[in-house]
């Protein structure tokens, strides 16, 4: 299976990890990626709050690249990449004169035929070769699944899970032998958009999430978007108070992995802010009648 | 723009109506007076339902200028849906009229509730200017003549 | 912008102009403020700012900083009993603003645009080059922007931008919406 | 040669006025078949009618056309007159010279001409009019009334009071509806038990009516006055002539544990069971999923693996292989009062329309629970004995948060439609609450409070200030459970914040949608409903409680959301058009109806794909040797109402409505 594949800015600087882990779970389960070449930024938040035409033709074009390069389907990890993506396609089928403005910018015969699927819409096909495939598996580690804002919104655009009750995360990594938690805020904006320019409200909304899992008993976090990782990994000190433990925050990609038994330096654990290492140490030895025990 | 020769002319257009609607909405044009132009002849039918479009063909046959169609408003059919029928069957019958060379400006098709005198008035003045404009029939008399 | 029904001069107009949506359907539930995460952060709460729109009020919504805290995380959108999309209509509504010529939040400001710039120029977002960007633009060099040490050395920030070869396909783009914005700005 | 005759009239000066009466009556007067033809200056009135049976006697007269008014207005009165005379009234027809001529026409010249056209082609149709007879339906003096709600029961007493009989069918074991879940009612908060029940058993022991709890319809035929109505009889186990209730059985039966759906699932039954002690009737129904001995049976067990009910019952009334049976009832009239259901905010929706709330947990936070479940816990007859408890742990909530509108009013996930009772019950949980937890808070988040009755919104504004509901206008946007309460994120709008309420358990104000499978039974009965499946009224104004279909009639909340005094009103409404249809001993109808020409008829049908109301039924033909020669279409007299789109639709022209035949309206149309 051969898939178009959009990394996005993310996946080439701050979340090269997500990248990394990535390719190193296509070959054990048996896809392959092809970059889509010469791609461009998305956008993201800041075209789509000034200026909608903008948002609209810097996601075109890359479908428009995708559509001449011969792609059908196109994988966005990036769960803002994926929400822009999958908006513009909707809307550029759905307006026939914005179809045509798209058309005239672009100078080209786009006729919006490239389909846009996230990496839950990808993984989860494959949980029963990710449950054969995983050796010792995640052993029971107990992670919150963190969706976050994008990644089934619009639900006219995201129609692969449930918008309100989502489960595709949860199956992805129970078939990677990790229990998921039931928690409250999986699907709670963590304000990544303004991580920069207001950071205040970023750490409380990142505490409120971070305290939920706790409290709901996870050992980790598992997220599908890069600004949410940088979000909660990057910014996860400024968050905590005093003596409250730190959460190690893993991309969907590197739990797969974790328990398909892959290494934790393919996967890209050591780049986190938040140590990862204590969590390595769980799933790769007897941590498992430790967390019954518990 | 109508010559001196086509002002004079006045046209002759039948309407065929349902009971409950329309034809109790021409009552009360009546009742309230309302003045419309004389050249309308009411066929009263229980339903829409009841119009064969024959009944059209004949008319124009007979020397009618034009015709009008009218019955309740889609969703307050007297007979539940006897008017959604007629409406399927007209959108058809419009085209076959057109193959015919009945054109199209010289029927209308409306609805007109049991209350609507004044929307009753519009329709017969409508209809009967816009035949007027459009001359005497003849095309299809001498036709059928043949 | 698409070309859609009604306009007749009225902010609501303006928004079922360039979006489709009909902000007259919303009747005031709340659900939407009652679920955004920057609600509490707000002078202005989401179902007041359509509110606003639904009686013409342009001053009061676009003097205020509340349009430009919206995440557009959607929560409102994928909730909204009667299908309003006010998260699209926020997005609109801030973008009537610029065209307005009222100012967002210097700093909300700045990192747009320090980001728009980033793609203008390289066609893709240059993270560390962003950084100082906005830092440049705000004057503030000492903001926690990168949150902790160590980011380069993690090889999470990118010292050198990376071209991409369609970058003049890119910038048209952007020229084109600048000239849409100018036109149906006056 | 036929003979008509030929009567304008003045109206005094209204049509005089414009219309020269003379002229159009000497001008008819010419038509061939025309024998008399006269003007006069009242028609209507005494002296008028008498020409028209003088002009009948003396000239023999076969058809008569009095040019006047509408015949909206007097052709009653003339057709009466003729028939005084003994002509036929089918044969006579009026021309509307008024309303449609001298009234909206000021030229003469214009108005006269027109007046000529018109009468002359009713003359021309009235020369092909035949005598009608008026069509005669005898009337069974029964009626069936599905659903035994308080709608149903209400309607079934009213009709076995006033004379008539009554069958009364019950598809689940006991009558009652949802009244009898209910603790209190609106806006009297009197006992909803003990107001009901009095009136559940005087259904069992009415002489004239017949109850058939368990039972459903199966299928309809025949038509008003003559249904004809096959019931399904579903297998209680139990032998219904043998059982008197002693309950013996549900003492011993082992399997304790089932969720009593008359509970809403907060309490248990037995497998074998009466839904709650007020039955009517009284016996136990036993529940082949629950039961060990089926469920050993559904395995292919050797030995039966129970038999407890069997053993303890002293009358032999438990029958294992009882099957479902069939009756077959005659009746004359139909009421429909089969209820509603509430909208489950489930995963698991009906149609594609509705999405359910994942925001509101799904039915997975335990201590989420619905209306009737409120109702039950308040129940001094439920599985609390009316305490107040939350279903998880069982402690009493401090805090209580109802929210209203859930599914209601929300086009996006649910139904556009204001459910109508919800306000008015929540209001009523608030006081039941606050009467039985003195220290508790109940909040409800609302978006308007719609309170309009007698009585009503004194009600609610009791709720808000004297019993110290807190109201927040707004709509909560998400339910989370966060340990041992449920954060309620909520605005209230009123004062513009958001608002975040610690609950220790949640109400939901869920929607009122029809019954589950009432469109097949819509079907069977050919009357029309609304998309959502609620029964549609033959006008919502002027004919509340009829349907499309004569002899259909609808009461309570099947026909959209209602509370109980709107029901009740409904159902004694259907009631008395039941009654006045049964106080004829026949019916007689306008003979407008459709005939089939048989030789014609060439099968195909369309006819009886348009009939708005079902009325062409297939007949076989045979010849003489008993052969199937072709099947046909036929007319149900009784059923047909006369629109006659049949006639339009037939390809053949074999299909002809009385009184409108092509041939008339033909010979009118060549008249103009
Ligand atoms: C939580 C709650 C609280 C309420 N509180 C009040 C209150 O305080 N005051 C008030 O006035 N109203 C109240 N109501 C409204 C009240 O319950 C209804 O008005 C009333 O029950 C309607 O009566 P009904 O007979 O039309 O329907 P139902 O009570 O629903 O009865 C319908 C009956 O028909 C049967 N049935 C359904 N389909 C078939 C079929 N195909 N064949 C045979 N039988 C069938 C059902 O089993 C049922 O027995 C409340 C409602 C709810 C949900
Ligand atoms: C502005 C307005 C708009 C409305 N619009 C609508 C609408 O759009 N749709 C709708 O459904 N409803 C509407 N209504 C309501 C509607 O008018 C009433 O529901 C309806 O008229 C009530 O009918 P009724 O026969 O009970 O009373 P009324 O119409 O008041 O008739 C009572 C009759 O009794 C006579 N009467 C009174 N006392 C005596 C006596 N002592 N002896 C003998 N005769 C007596 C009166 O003269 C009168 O003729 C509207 C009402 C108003 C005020
Ligand atoms: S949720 Fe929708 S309808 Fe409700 S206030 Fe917000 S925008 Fe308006
Ligand atoms: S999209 Fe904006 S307004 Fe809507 S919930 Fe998110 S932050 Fe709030
Ligand atoms: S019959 Fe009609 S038109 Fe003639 S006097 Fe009577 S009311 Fe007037
Ligand atoms: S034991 Fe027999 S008689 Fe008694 S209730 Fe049960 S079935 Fe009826
Ligand atoms: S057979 Fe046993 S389990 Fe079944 S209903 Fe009778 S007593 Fe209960
Ligand atoms: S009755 Fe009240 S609670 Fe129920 S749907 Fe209508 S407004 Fe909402
Ligand atoms: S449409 Fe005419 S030919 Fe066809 S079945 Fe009916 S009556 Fe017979
Ligand atoms: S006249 Fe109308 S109601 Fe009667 S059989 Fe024909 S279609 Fe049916």
């Amino acid at each position: 299976m051969k898939l178009g594949y959009f990394p996005g800015c993310s996946l080439h600087a701050t979340a090269r990890e997500f990248d990394r882990s990535l390719k190193a779970i296509a070959g054990p389960l048996g896809f392959e990626l092809e970059e889509l070449e010469d791609w461009s930024c998305c956008g993201a938040t800041s075209a789509h709050q000034t200026n909608h035409l903008l948002a609209v033709l810097l996601a075109a074009r890359n479908l428009a690249l995708a559509e001449s390069q011969g792609i059908r389907q196109v994988m966005a990890p990036c769960a803002a990449c994926f929400s822009r993506l999958a908006t513009a396609r909707h809307e550029i089928a759905h307006d026939e004169a914005l179809g045509t403005r798209v058309n005239e910018v672009l100078r080209g015969e786009f006729a919006n035929s490239v389909e846009v699927q996230s990496i839950l819409a990808l993984l989860r096909p494959m949980t029963s070769k990710i449950q054969e495939s995983a050796k010792a598996g995640l052993r029971g580690l107990k992670v919150a699944c963190y969706y976050g804002c994008l990644l089934l919104r619009p639900p006219e655009v995201a129609q692969f899970d449930d918008v309100e009750a989502p489960s595709s995360m949860e199956q992805i990594v129970e078939a990677a032998g990790a229990r998921p938690v039931k928690w409250g805020k999986r699907l709670d904006c963590c304000g990544a958009g303004l991580s920069i320019s207001r950071t205040a409200s970023v750490v409380r909304l990142g505490r409120a999430i971070l305290e939920d899992a706790r409290a709901a008993g996870a050992e980790a976090l598992v997220v599908a978007c890069p600004m949410c990782h940088t979000n909660l990994d990057l910014r996860q000190k400024a968050m905590l108070q005093r003596g409250e433990a730190q959460l190690p925050v893993l991309f969907l990609t590197q739990a797969v992995g974790l328990g398909l038994g892959l290494e934790p330096g393919e996967l890209g654990l050591a780049r986190h802010i938040i140590s990862t290492k204590a969590l390595i140490a769980r799933v790769s030895s007897g941590g498992e009648s430790a967390a019954q025990a518990s | 723009m109508a010559t001196e020769e086509t002002k004079a002319f006045e046209p002759k257009i039948v309407a065929f109506v349902c009971n409950w609607c329309t034809y109790t909405g021409a009552d009360l044009a009546g009742t309230s007076r309302l003045q419309m132009s004389p050249n309308v002849r009411v066929v009263r039918l229980p339903c829409t339902g009841r119009i064969d479009p024959l009944f059209l063909i004949k008319a124009f046959e007979r020397g009618a200028d034009g015709v009008i169609v009218s019955g309740c408003h889609p969703a307050d059919c007297h007979y539940t849906a006897g008017n959604y029928h007629a409406r399927r069957r007209f959108a058809v019958f419009r085209e076959i009229a057109d193959m015919m060379g009945v054109d199209n400006q010289r029927m209308t098709f409306s609805w007109v509730s049991a209350s609507e005198g004044n929307k009753w008035r519009d329709v017969v003045n409508e209809t009967t200017e816009r035949v007027r404009n459009l001359g005497p029939f003849t095309e299809y008399q001498s036709l059928s003549r043949d | 912008m698409s070309e859609h029904e009604s306009f007749d001069g009225s902010l609501a107009g303006e928004v079922r102009a360039a979006t489709g949506l009909n902000v007259s359907a919303c009747y005031q539930c709340g659900k939407c403020t009652a679920g955004c995460p920057m609600a509490e952060e707000m002078s202005l709460k989401p179902h007041q700012m359509l509110r606003l729109a639904q009686v013409d009020s342009r001053e009061r919504l676009f003097e205020d900083d509340s349009i430009w805290l919206c995440l557009t995380c959607e929560t409102c959108t994928a909730r909204c009993p009667n299908g309003v999309d006010p998260a699209r209509i926020i997005d609109c509504l801030r973008e009537l603003a610029l065209r307005a010529k009222a100012s967002p939040p210097r700093r909300i400001a700045a990192f747009h645009r320090s980001f728009l710039e980033q793609i203008r120029e390289n066609g893709r977002v240059f993270e560390f080059g962003l950084v100082a960007n906005y830092k440049m633009r705000t004057g503030d060099l000492f903001a926690d922007v990168t949150a902790a040490p160590g980011m380069l050395v993690r090889g999470k920030l990118a010292l050198l931008p990376k071209g991409i070869e369609g970058i003049g396909e890119v910038r048209r783009i952007f020229a084109t919406c600048a000239q849409a914005a100018r036109k149906e700005g006056r | 040669m036929p003979r008509i005759g030929v009567f304008v009239c003045h109206c005094g000066e209204n049509i005089g006025r414009t219309v020269d009466c003379a002229r159009v009556a000497r001008e008819l007067g010419e038509l061939p078949g025309v024998a008399h033809a006269v003007d006069y200056k009242y028609m209507c009135s005494d002296p008028g009618q008498r020409l028209v049976k003088q002009a009948i006697a003396e000239k023999g007269l076969d058809g008569v056309v009095v040019a006047a008014c509408s015949p909206r207005m007097h052709e009653r009165t003339f057709r009466r007159a003729c028939s005084a005379s003994g002509l036929n009234p089918y044969l006579c027809e009026m021309a509307n010279i008024r309303e449609h001529c001298s009234w909206i026409h000021e030229d003469r010249q214009a108005a006269t001409a027109k007046a000529i056209d018109l009468t002359r082609a009713i003359v021309e149709k009235v020369k092909r009019n035949r005598p009608l007879e008026p069509i005669r339906i005898p009337v069974e003096k029964r009626a069936l009334v599905i659903g035994g709600g308080i709608a149903g029961i209400q309607a079934a007493l009213d009709i076995a009071e006033g004379g008539g009989e009554v069958v009364l069918v019950e598809k689940e074991p006991s009558i009652g509806g949802h009244m009898s879940q209910l603790s209190e009612t609106f806006p009297t908060l009197d006992c909803s038990q003990c107001i009901l029940t009095p009136r559940m058993v005087e259904v069992y022991q009415h002489p004239r009516i017949k109850l058939l709890a368990f039972s459903e319809v199966e299928a309809v035929g025949g038509y008003i006055g003559n249904f004809e109505v096959k019931i399904r009889r579903k297998a209680r186990c139990v032998d219904e002539t043998k059982c008197n209730g002693c309950g013996e059985c549900q003492s011993v039966c082992p399997n304790k544990k089932v969720p009593s759906e008359f509970d809403q699932e907060l309490g248990r039954r037995t497998a074998i069971y009466v839904p709650f002690p007020q039955a009517v009737p009284n016996i136990p129904v036993l529940d082949r999923e629950s039961c060990a001995l089926f469920k050993g049976r559904a395995k292919g067990f050797k030995e039966d693996a129970c038999g407890k009910c069997k053993q303890a019952c002293g009358r032999e009334a438990i029958d294992f292989e009882q099957q479902d049976s069939f009756v077959t009832e005659k009746v004359g009239a139909i009421v429909v009062a089969t209820g509603f259901q509430l909208y489950s905010i489930g995963k698991d929706q009906p149609t594609p329309q509705l999405k359910g709330y994942g925001e509101y947990g799904y039915g997975e936070i335990p201590d989420v629970i619905d209306g009737l479940q409120f109702e039950r816990l308040a129940s001094a007859s439920g599985p609390t004995g009316g305490v107040i408890k939350r279903p998880s742990d069982g402690k009493e909530p401090k805090t209580i948060v109802f929210l209203q509108c859930i599914g209601s009013r929300d086009a996006a996930k649910g139904i556009e439609y204001c459910s109508k009772i919800c306000c008015m019950y929540v209001a009523k949980h608030t006081m039941l609450y606050r009467h039985k937890v003195h220290d508790g808070r109940a909040y409800v988040f609302y978006m308007d409070i719609r309170a309009a009755g007698k009585g009503y919104d004194e009600f609610t504004r009791r709720a808000i200030e004297k019993e110290g509901a807190i109201y927040l206008r707004g709509r909560v946007s998400k339910l989370e459970r966060a340990g041992d309460v449920i954060k309620v994120y909520g605005a209230d709008t009123l004062s513009g914040e958001p608002v975040t309420i610690d609950a220790d358990m949640v109400v939901l104000a869920t929607a009122v949608r029809p019954q589950p499978g009432i469109e097949s039974l819509a079907q069977k009965l050919s009357i029309s409903y609304d998309a959502h499946g609620f029964i549609n009224e033959a006008h919502p104004k002027l004919r509340p409680v009829e349907t499309s279909t004569a002899g259909v009639f609808v009461a309570g909340a099947c026909q959209a959301p209602r509370d109980i005094p709107d029901s009740v009103a409904m159902a004694s409404a259907a009631a008395t058009k039941v009654l006045g249809l049964f106080s004829n001993k026949e019916l007689e109808r306008e003979p407008t109806v459709a005939t089939v020409n048989e030789s014609l008829c060439t099968g195909c049908f369309h006819c009886e794909r348009v009939c708005p109301y079902g009325a062409v039924e297939r007949r076989e033909l045979k010849d003489g040797e008993g052969n199937l020669n072709k099947v046909a279409a036929h007319v149900n007299k009784g059923v047909c109402q006369g629109c006659g789109t049949c006639q339009a639709t037939c390809p053949s022209k074999s299909v002809e409505l009385q009184g409108f035949t092509d041939e008339q309206i033909w010979a009118a149309i060549n008249a103009l």
